[in-house]
């Protein structure tokens, strides 16, 4: 509770730089769509770990479905959508590789012993 | 051999030439065809029944009549369905006389799924496979001695598996 | 007094680590009792050899259907078309008779078994495209019509016989086994679950239309005429959609997993009748 | 030989019980392919049984009838050793017949 009294003031510093922080997101938001490279990078980003897990015998078929999208909406020079897709893609593509290399020893806790 | 039907026919006849013969049996068959439900004598395809969507209009279209519930009419049906593709669906009767036994899903795209002639001396039974498209009411009509009797059960079908 | 208790703890994970070492050393057998105590325990009113009859051990209306379907099978067409191209010649004149022992009749209940010459798992599927290859004729696809009718035939010739599926004192043999069982067991897919999710956690439980079968015998009725498919599955057909449906990306069929995981299957269900080829929803 | 029909007749007391599987895919013309395509309406339509030139049983089939599909039946006033005869006719024109013997 001490530093509640300093609280009022903080607020209106915090008012601030919130504010700051939400002028330059619509600024970025709009000045720079996302373009083809971006897409580029992050569809590489996507790809290689989907090959990781590929390694490891665990990708998901969700992974390889916004691969897709993402290649999809890029052909439509949609490269918004498509960058979303790829890191969506690169996100599963992760959690795939999580689930493989935990389920290496957490597959014991179920089994019938 | 004067073509009954009107103007029409008359110019028909004279063109075609070889398709007499075939012209007045139509001719002949359009004018007998009077609302003779398929379901009781010759061994018509009832068509038109099987083309209505709902099953007030199947059942009007194949029997012409209504139908009442009976006890008499034993309906074995499951409760939920293992594959909306293959519903096993039998019905017994010891109603006398039976001389029709045909099955509605009303829910289906077309109500009337499989309609059964029983001749003098054939058992009044019939087991088959259905498919069935959602959950539906299933419906055994029985035609015994004029009369139409009905049972029915309703069916729960959904899709199996955990996603894909 | 700190030091002491540092001494405690140390000493007490090394035993644990001891005990787990123990504890991991394949035992099979001691496998296969606990995991058919468990399905007994867990179902005191199955009959053992009904646990081969999979959702309709579990389900009375479900049961019903099956019993109804089973006074003329959908899958006569495959039996009989097995039956037809098991005894058909290859162009070299030679059959699968000459390829199994027995001729190939009354067989299946000793597949999958572990080869010491290749040091693998051979399954029925596989020896059947095995013994094309050596006849010169092409290996049939491991999910469609034609291996599920000849695995269909070779299944019937066997049925009532009890499950035989042995496993060598062979070091390769026992990790086999092992990585069919962490197979078994592991979560996969975007749903993360592993086979036993379904089939050891909730057995008898319903998805949706479906009611999930127990583990405990699984694969003694394949291959299966499914509903669902309208048509025959082999046990490669029901492992790679059984991925599918949990989002995994599934392996090639045959591949070391699915073979390692039908002997892991196999083995624990040892003792249990061959009661193929089935009907399931 | 009828490949397409499988028919078990059997005599049970004064009751002729006869089950019948036809290979047959009942295709009910609502369905797509993979390619998106809709496969059209191919079904059994009529499936007659005869004893002694007379009809015992006739089946109209509609298209919700299921694939490979099956029908059972009893009648009476047969005997061990009669024949049977059972023939369908598809939506297409198609037909095929068998005749089986009454064990």
């Amino acid at each position: 509770m001490r530093n509640f009294s300093r609280g009022i003031a903080t607020t209106n510093v915090m008012k601030k730089i919130v504010f700051a922080l939400m002028v330059s997101a619509v600024c970025a938001g709009s000045a720079r769509a996302a373009s083809e490279a971006d897409y580029l990078t992050a569809l590489a980003a996507a790809e290689s770990a989907n090959k990781e897990a590929g390694r490891l015998r665990n990708q998901w078929t969700v992974t390889q479905a916004a691969l897709n999208a993402a290649k999809k909406a890029a052909e439509s020079g949609n490269f918004d959508s498509a960058l979303k897709s790829a890191q969506d893609a690169e996100a599963l593509a992760k959690a795939s590789i999580v689930q493989a290399t935990s389920e290496k020893q957490r597959w014991k806790d179920m089994e019938i012993r | 051999m004067t073509a009954s039907s009107g103007p029409l026919a008359h110019r028909r006849l004279f063109l075609k030439g070889a398709g007499l013969v075939a012209l007045i049996g139509l001719g002949n068959a359009v004018l007998h065809a009077a609302p003779v439900f398929a379901a009781t004598n010759d061994n018509k395809y009832p068509d038109d029944a099987f083309r209505q969507k709902n099953a007030g209009d199947a059942i009007k279209a194949l029997y012409g009549r209504d139908h009442e519930a009976s006890d008499k009419i034993k309906l074995d049906a499951p409760e939920i369905a293992e594959n909306g593709g293959v519903v096993p669906i039998a019905v017994t009767t010891t109603l006398p006389n039976v001389t029709s036994i045909s099955f509605i899903v009303s829910e289906n795209p077309f109500a009337l799924a499989a309609s059964y002639r029983i001749p003098e001396g054939t058992v009044p039974a019939v087991a088959n496979r259905l498919k069935m498209a959602k959950t539906s009411n299933v419906i055994a009509l029985v035609e015994s001695g004029g009369k139409l009797y009905s049972a029915t059960k309703e069916v729960k079908v959904t899709v199996g598996g955990c996603g894909g | 007094m700190s030091a002491m208790r540092v001494l405690l703890a140390v000493a007490a994970t090394l035993g644990l680590g001891a005990a787990a070492i123990a504890a991991d050393k394949p035992d099979p057998a001691a496998d296969a009792k606990a995991f058919q105590d468990y399905f007994v325990k867990k179902f005191p009113k199955v009959a053992f050899d009904d646990f081969v009859n999979g959702p309709y051990s579990m389900n009375a209306d479900m049961r019903r259907q099956w019993e109804e379907k089973e006074q003329f099978p959908p899958y006569e067409f495959a039996l009989e078309a097995g039956k037809e191209m098991f005894a058909k010649p290859f162009k070299n004149g030679k059959t699968y008779a000459d390829c199994f022992p027995n001729g190939g009749i009354g067989i299946r209940q000793n597949y999958p078994y572990f080869d010491d010459k290749e040091g693998k798992v051979i399954t029925l599927e596989l020896a059947l495209n095995r013994c094309r290859e050596a006849n010169g004729e092409a290996p049939y696809s491991y999910v469609k019509d034609e291996m599920a009718s000849l695995t269909a035939y070779m299944a019937y010739t066997s049925r009532g016989k009890r499950f035989d599926i042995k496993i060598p004192d062979d070091p390769r043999a026992l990790d086999a086994f092992e990585k069919g069982k962490e197979y078994f067991y592991t979560r996969r897919g975007q749903l993360n679950f592993s086979c036993a999710s379904c089939h050891v956690q909730s057995p008898g439980e319903r998805i949706r239309a479906e009611i999930l079968a127990p583990a405990l015998g699984i694969l003694n009725a394949m291959p299966i005429y499914r509903s669902e498919w309208s048509g025959m599955g082999t046990t490669s057909r029901r492992i790679v959609t059984c991925n599918s449906q949990t989002r995994a990306v599934p392996l090639e069929p045959q591949s070391d997993e699915y073979r390692n995981l039908e002997y892991y299957l196999s083995y624990v269900s040892n003792g249990l009748p061959v009661s193929g080829p089935g009907a399931r929803p | 030989m009828a490949a397409s029909i499988r028919v078990r007749a059997i005599l049970n007391g004064e009751i002729a019980e006869v089950q019948t599987l036809i290979q047959h895919p009942m295709d009910t013309g609502l369905v797509k392919d993979a390619k998106g395509e809709v496969i059209p309406a191919h079904y059994i339509q009529q499936l007659t049984f005869t004893h002694k030139d007379k009809t015992v049983f006739l089946a109209d089939w509609g298209t919700a009838v299921s694939k490979d599909p099956y029908v059972k039946f009893g009648f009476k006033g047969a005997a061990k050793g009669d024949e049977l005869k059972v023939s369908w006719v598809d939506n297409k024109g198609a037909t095929d017949s068998l005749t089986a013997t009454i064990q």
